[in-house]
């Protein structure tokens, strides 16, 4: 039998979800004995090339060159899924899409004019047609793992899209926006990465993207009557996954 | 039950846990991040003198160093965890050409003992048991007498509480001067060397004072009376939109709840399996913890038969108080007070089903 | 004759980048063109509370996220004026021990290894296979360490201002000790093999900068060259000066020095040659039975450098895991003020410059962060074109692999170097 | 003994391809004491089990006295899909069987009125094949009852071929929601509920069996119920996600009813209160 070809593609990103393919380690080496790795920038030295089974792609869209290249992916790809918050909703580098472009450039950059860059940072769904979207600033690593076997076995992987909470109780964790007031993001955010900031004692902040129906507003009035302001509630949710925050709450009419 | 009344002195209970410990794992109230959670406890871990704090959606505990011991009330923790856990493997399989071979886990066989349960828990206990059609034993309860409740508890208007009345192998109700112990027959053994003696009638009547002055204290009620049918006539009322505006559908009422049961099942695949194509494919199925409240629970192939957080909600009061009658004779609160506290928005059912007339 | 060599997009190593050289009759004209796509992170940054400059500024590089954390606490500490304990020092320098660890054992398995091997990736090969499963197996303890201090390896979230959210695991830590003993071992017998490597020919003097501390440093110091710099971390932010090239996203920056600019390296080379005393004797003499000289000379051997740190990683997670104790106050009152600060780091490519300005409740008024690969990028061409020199003759082909594996030698992060910042 | 929560084997021994999307698959219990000991009624449905992949419920399409069990599944997500993978001698897992049957008695004293929609007919294939079954184990000839079966198609018609070979034992009629020009069609046009006018029955003398989707079953009830027919008489069988089939997930739940184990065939009186119900 063949193996599946796999392409791994990267956009505006930190590389953090791409890297977690080769932080599955022991796993790593028994799926490249399963797959060929056709493409991956950043570990084979090899052109792109021909049609992919499974297409991996990291990062946002924010250039007019992207645009054209991602479109070009989903033409060689049977499959495409999308991993982590650049890819699935823009990544933190959304921000920009609620402030004005040139001002972020001139304050780093000295010459604006040269960087070739679109106003707006956005998911990759938001040009082509998405299989899949695994979410999370980074991309876990067991739900990569199951991701890449389900596509491989002709499922859809079983991945939560209900709260944190429900992650954070299965774990024997007290809640901590109960007992010690702190603005977590739980409630509204997709489970997926272990709770791991629950298990530390810190409030989460929403690397996993809306669950869904989220319902962000009563959370916030919730946060305003526990004495945050509008402000605070804005720069809670305003970060890796704004953009998808965002959605949510135009979508619900605020 | 052949039950003997006994008690013991306080400062004795150490040598009492060390004696449960050396036979069980023992499970009991511990802080845990300033939360009093169940966890393994030995003698010197019980949050005594600590009082909490609890309002909707609120929790705070504080240490008044009451010079008596349970003077706290339920964490968010339940025996649920101990006895129906939250991740649970139900098989392994791998594919073979003789076939699938199916190995179903090994039980823990550590005897387990939870210390400390409140009356509410342990008629949440025999729900479950009636749900899940469990007749095994799978722990030895150490009952208490709450001489407090909780702000949220609402034990008394469903008769579950503050009393314990059966249901468990010892109950401990703390006096003013002495832990009075009532226990079956294989409790007993548990006091060896512990000096004890036979209670006396003023003993007795002080607990039943102590158990009085808690059901007093109690501050929140339901009415129960035709509760079902209030509840099926109402299935569209305003209510449920109202609510549906602040629930966040987060599931945290169904987590803590003592007798949600909801739980979803699924495979996990191991890696390499998949190189010998789907022949010899291997991996666990897994049962976890679910919620009526996610968003794909009864979901199907053509739809979702609730997409609304309107109707999840009504899904999960109406199984608990109404449902839940039809299904297994009994309602399915015991007024533990859990899902109030610890919704991260405050919702309170106690307030809620007044509102259904 | 003139000449032009491209690379439109280098292989295995981190971000979007390429080159493009010309080769003329009387100069050589080298490129490092980085076309990944900027960011903007300082200026998300402006108007946020301190501690998402932790949480932001990690999202800068999921290989090093760690370093982003380190410059930015400490910035953000040293404004507060907070000076944090032995026990929270050890767990900060042991998170940093992990994430070179990881992000070295990626650079010399995956990334840089596989060019001494003629293979195309690190799996390609069969007699390469047992090297890139011991690769694994150090990488895998890197991150194993930080998921348990910081709940996972990319984007750790325990770290805060004053200290850690809560205590950690400690018998958890304790319990890889066995490994750690075995892999530090394991690394010993890595740097002898790493000195068996061909190397290319050919050196250019160059100024190497790192921070010195009296331990190998990581978070503390002061800045020195091995041409005589020695200055604190803020006097060297004044020192150099960024500038933006017309055929990059990334800044380039360079030393001021009597009007003129002078290209630096940091980075392991960096670090090691300036630092090889405070290596442990045990590690060093491993070096000297292997015929590695000190200061270790020759442009592409980043990697011998890199494998040393490995082991020095290894042995100081161990001493440092051993010397944790209880540890129950894992945090510091913060004391909000207003304030500026620069602080630096030693990232795993290099010094990772940070600086802050902070208004009295705590919002970020400013932000600075310079990359330690943009820092090099003008090291790097110089490289470049002194191999390109070098080896004029040679067709396109080898010409190319010679000078993807020179730049794979200095490990760059195109992601940060987008002023990552961008 | 088995435990309900573990599947067992069977091994594919044909299969029949019904529709573009759906098969009939003919399967028999490996483990010969297993085999002995399994027992279903008309109505009931066993948790197929594709390892690896996940469990779908399915109805049994055959009746108790035929060879092999028989499912009718339609392609539909992960399971069935892995289960249109695979071929004869093949195996499957199953668990089971689970769910209340058809009340056959009703149906022995009454003329009974069939109504099945789409792939509804799968659950009732079972029972219209177990009382032809018994009518002539008891020697008997006459006619049992009605069976209105309406499709999308021509083309989705399933057990086309099988429905003459009952006609000796029920009327039956046929209807699709639109002919395809492509095919010949001279059978009616139009939903289920038209055909209930026109076939003529004694409403007091007819008990029914429902199966279909939601929308459609409701709009039979309404108008069997308008032509007099006694809501105790009407049962019909319901679909809910499944997980366990024991009535210990929660999932299935349908106002205070386990469809899985209270159903999935009910009389329509019992769940009535909540049959309306919007997101019930
Ligand atoms: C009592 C009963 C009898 C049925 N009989 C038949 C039959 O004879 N033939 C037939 O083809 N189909 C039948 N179905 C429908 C069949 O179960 C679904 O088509 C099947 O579950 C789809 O599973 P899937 O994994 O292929 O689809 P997917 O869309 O991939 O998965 C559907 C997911 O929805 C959930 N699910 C649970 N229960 C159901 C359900 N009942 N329907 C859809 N999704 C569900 C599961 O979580 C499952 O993973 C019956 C359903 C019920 C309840
Ligand atoms: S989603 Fe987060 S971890 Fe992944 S590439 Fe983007 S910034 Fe990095
Ligand atoms: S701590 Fe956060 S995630 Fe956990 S239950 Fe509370 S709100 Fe939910
Ligand atoms: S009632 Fe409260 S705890 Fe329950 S799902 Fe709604 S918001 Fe969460």
């Amino acid at each position: 039998m063949k193996r599946p070809r796999i392409g791994v593609f990267k956009f505006t990103s930190c590389d953090g979800c791409q890297l977690t393919i080769l932080n599955m380690e022991e796993e790593f080496l028994e799926l490249i004995d399963i797959i060929d790795i056709s493409y991956f920038k950043e570990a084979i030295d090899r052109p792109l090339r021909g049609i992919f089974d499974i297409s991996i792609v990291e990062g946002s869209i924010t250039t007019n060159r992207q645009k054209e290249e991602i479109a070009d992916i989903r033409e060689r790809s049977r499959s495409l899924i999308t991993i982590g918050a650049c890819a699935t909703s823009g990544g933190l580098q959304a921000l920009r899409n609620w402030a004005s472009l040139t001002s972020y450039k001139e304050y780093i950059y000295p010459a604006p004019d040269l960087v070739d860059a679109l106003s707006t940072s956005t998911p990759v769904s938001d040009h082509i047609h998405v299989d899949y979207e695994l979410w999370g600033c980074p991309v876990n690593r067991e739900a990569l793992s199951e991701t890449i076997k389900s596509f491989l076995m002709g499922k859809k992987p079983t991945l939560p899209r209900y709260s944190l909470c429900m992650e954070c109780k299965r774990k024997g964790i007290p809640c901590l926006l109960v007992s010690s007031s702190d603005p977590c993001l739980g409630p509204i955010t997709k489970a997926g990465c272990g709770a791991i900031c629950m298990i530390f004692g810190r409030a989460c902040y929403g690397c996993f993207g809306p669950k869904d129906d989220a319902n962000i507003e009563s959370l916030m009035r919730w946060f305003k009557d526990l004495g945050f302001t509008q402000r605070d509630c804005i720069q809670l949710l305003d970060k890796m996954n704004s953009y998808a925050y965002r959605k949510v709450r135009l979508e619900q009419g605020h | 039950m052949n039950y003997k009344i006994l008690k013991i002195r306080k400062h004795d209970l150490n040598l009492f846990i060390q004696n449960l410990k050396n036979s069980y794992r023992l499970i009991g109230p511990a802080i845990e991040n300033e939360v009093i959670m169940l966890r393994e406890i030995g003698p010197d871990d019980l949050p005594s003198g600590f009082r909490d704090s609890q309002s909707p959606g609120h929790y705070r505990l504080v240490d008044k160093r009451d010079d008596r011991i349970f003077t706290f009330s339920n964490g968010p923790d339940s025996f649920k965890r101990f006895i129906f856990p939250p991740v649970n493997v139900v098989f392994e399989f791998r594919k073979t050409k003789r076939g699938l071979i199916i190995k179903t886990p090994h039980e823990d066989r550590v005897p387990l003992s939870i210390f400390g349960v409140r009356a509410c828990d342990i008629e949440a206990m025999k729900i479950l048991n009636r749900v899940f059609s469990n007749n095994e034993k799978k722990a030895f309860i150490v009952g208490l007498n709450c001489i407090y409740p909780g702000e949220n508890c609402f034990c008394a208007s469903l008769g579950s509480g503050p009393e314990i009345r059966d249901g468990c192998d010892m109950v401990i109700t703390e006096l003013e001067k002495h832990l009075l112990i009532e226990s079956g027959e294989e409790g007993l053994r548990f006091l060896q060397g512990i000096f004890h003696e036979e209670a006396s009638k003023e003993d007795l009547e002080e607990k039943k004072s102590i158990i009085e002055q808690c059901r007093n204290m109690i501050k929140k009620s339901i009415t129960t009376g035709d509760l079902a049918a209030r509840i099926y006539r109402n299935s569209e009322h305003p209510l449920w939109l109202r609510i549906a505006e602040r629930c966040l559908a987060c599931g945290n009422c169904t987590q803590v709840c003592p007798t949600c049961f909801c739980n979803s099942s699924f495979d996990l695949v191991d890696m390499p399996s998949l190189k010998r194509s789907s022949e010899g494919v291997s991996g666990k199925r897994i049962r976890i913890w679910d919620s009526c409240f996610s968003m794909n629970f009864a979901r199907v192939h053509g739809g979702n038969f609730r997409p609304s957080r309107r109707a999840r909600y009504r899904q999960w009061l109406s199984h608990k108080f109404g449902y839940w009658i039809d299904q297994f004779g009994i309602i399915g609160c015991v007024g533990c007070g859990r899902c109030i506290t610890w919704c991260p928005v405050g919702i309170d059912i106690t307030e809620e089903l007044g509102v259904i007339r | 004759m003139n000449r032009v060599i491209k690379i439109d997009y280098l292989s295995r190593i981190e971000g979007e980048s390429g080159v493009y050289i010309e080769i003329k009759d009387d100069s050589i004209n080298v490129e490092m063109r980085v076309f990944e796509a900027p960011r903007f992170f300082e200026s998300f940054l402006k108007g946020r509370p301190f501690q998402d400059a932790i949480d932001f500024t990690a999202r800068i590089c999921g290989i090093c996220p760690v370093a982003y954390q380190m410059s930015s606490v400490h910035a953000i500490e040293r404004i507060f004026g907070i000076q944090v304990d032995k026990p929270i020092r050890d767990l900060r320098r042991l998170m940093y021990c992990a994430e070179w660890i990881s992000s070295h054992s990626l650079n010399v398995y995956m990334l840089h290894g596989p060019d001494f091997y003629g293979l195309e990736s690190a799996w390609a090969g069969k007699e390469y296979l047992p090297i890139l499963k011991k690769g694994l197996s150090f990488k895998r303890l890197g991150d194993e360490i930080l998921t348990i201090i910081g709940g996972r390896a990319i984007h750790p979230v325990h770290i805060k201002v004053g200290g850690f959210f809560r205590a950690i695991d400690l018998n958890h830590l304790k319990g890889l000790i066995p490994s750690l003993q075995r892999a530090y071992e394991d690394s010993l017998k890595e740097i002898k093999w790493v000195s068996t490597l061909r190397f290319q020919r050919g050196y250019n003097e160059k100024v190497y900068v790192s921070l010195r501390h009296d331990e190998y440093p990581m978070n503390y110091g002061s800045v020195i060259s091995n041409k005589g710099l020695n200055v604190s971390m803020e006097g060297f932010l004044g020192m150099i000066e960024e500038r933006q090239m017309v055929y990059s996203t990334a800044l380039h920056s360079k030393i001021k020095k009597d009007g003129d600019l002078q290209p630096y390296l940091l980075g392991p080379l960096a670090r090691l040659n300036n630092n090889y005393m405070c290596l442990p004797d045990e590690i060093r003499d491993v070096i000297a039975a292997s015929g590695i000289n000190i200061p270790i000379s020759g442009m592409d051997k980043g990697i011998i450098a890199r494998v040393i740190e490995i082991a020095y990683a290894l042995y100081e997670s161990i001493k440092l895991i051993k010397g944790l104790d209880d540890i129950n106050v894992l945090s510091k009152e913060v004391q909000l003020c207003s304030g500026s600060a620069t602080w630096i780091t030693e990232a795993p490519r290099g010094m990772l410059i940070h600086h802050y300005e902070l208004d009295d409740t705590g919002k970020i008024l400013n932000c600075r962060i310079i990359p330690p690969t943009s820092q090099n990028l003008a090291a790097m061409e110089m490289d470049i074109r002194h191999l390109v020199e070098l080896n004029k003759n040679l067709d396109k082909t080898r010409l190319k692999g010679l000078i993807s594996s020179l730049i794979r030698s200095f490990d760059p992060c195109i992601s940060c170097s987008v002023h990552l910042l961008n | 003994m088995r435990a309900p929560s573990i599947p067992f084997e069977a091994t594919i021994k044909w299969i029949k391809k019904e529709t573009r999307d759906t098969s009939t698959y003919a399967i028999l219990i490996k483990d010969r004491e297993i085999q002995r000991t399994y027992h279903f009624r008309p109505g009931q449905f066993n948790m197929i089990y594709v390892p690896g992949i996940g469990e779908a419920p399915i109805s049994i399409s055959s009746a108790p006295e035929d060879h092999y069990i028989n499912h009718t599944i339609r392609v539909a997500g992960d399971v069935t899909t892995a289960i249109g993978r695979l071929g004869q001698g093949d195996s499957l897992y199953i668990r089971g069987p689970f769910g209340k049957a058809w009340p056959v008695e009703e149906a022995e004293e009454r003329e009974v009125m069939i109504v099945g929609g789409g792939l509804g007919i799968a659950p009732l294939r079972s029972v219209i094949r177990d009382l032809i079954k018994r009518q002539r184990g008891r020697g008997g000839r006459s006619k049992i009852g009605k069976i209105l079966y309406g499709a999308k198609s021509p083309k989705d018609i399933i057990f086309r071929d099988e429905f003459p070979r009952y006609r000796e034992f029920f009327d039956i009629f046929l209807t699709v929601d639109k002919a395809d020009p492509e095919e010949y069609w001279k059978g009616e046009t139009g939903f289920v509920t038209n055909l209930i006018d026109k076939i003529g029955f004694d409403p007091l003398y007819t008990v029914v069996f429902l199966c279909g989707p939601e929308a459609m079953m409701q709009a039979v009830i309404k108008e069997v119920l308008l032509h007099g027919v006694p809501g105790e008489k009407i049962f019909l069988s319901l679909e809910r996600n499944m997980n366990c089939g024991m009535g210990i997930c929660g999932h299935c739940m349908f106002g205070p009813r386990f469809v899985c184990k209270d159903g999935p065939v009910f009389r329509f009186t019992d769940i009535e209160e909540f049959f309306g119900i919007k997101e019930i």
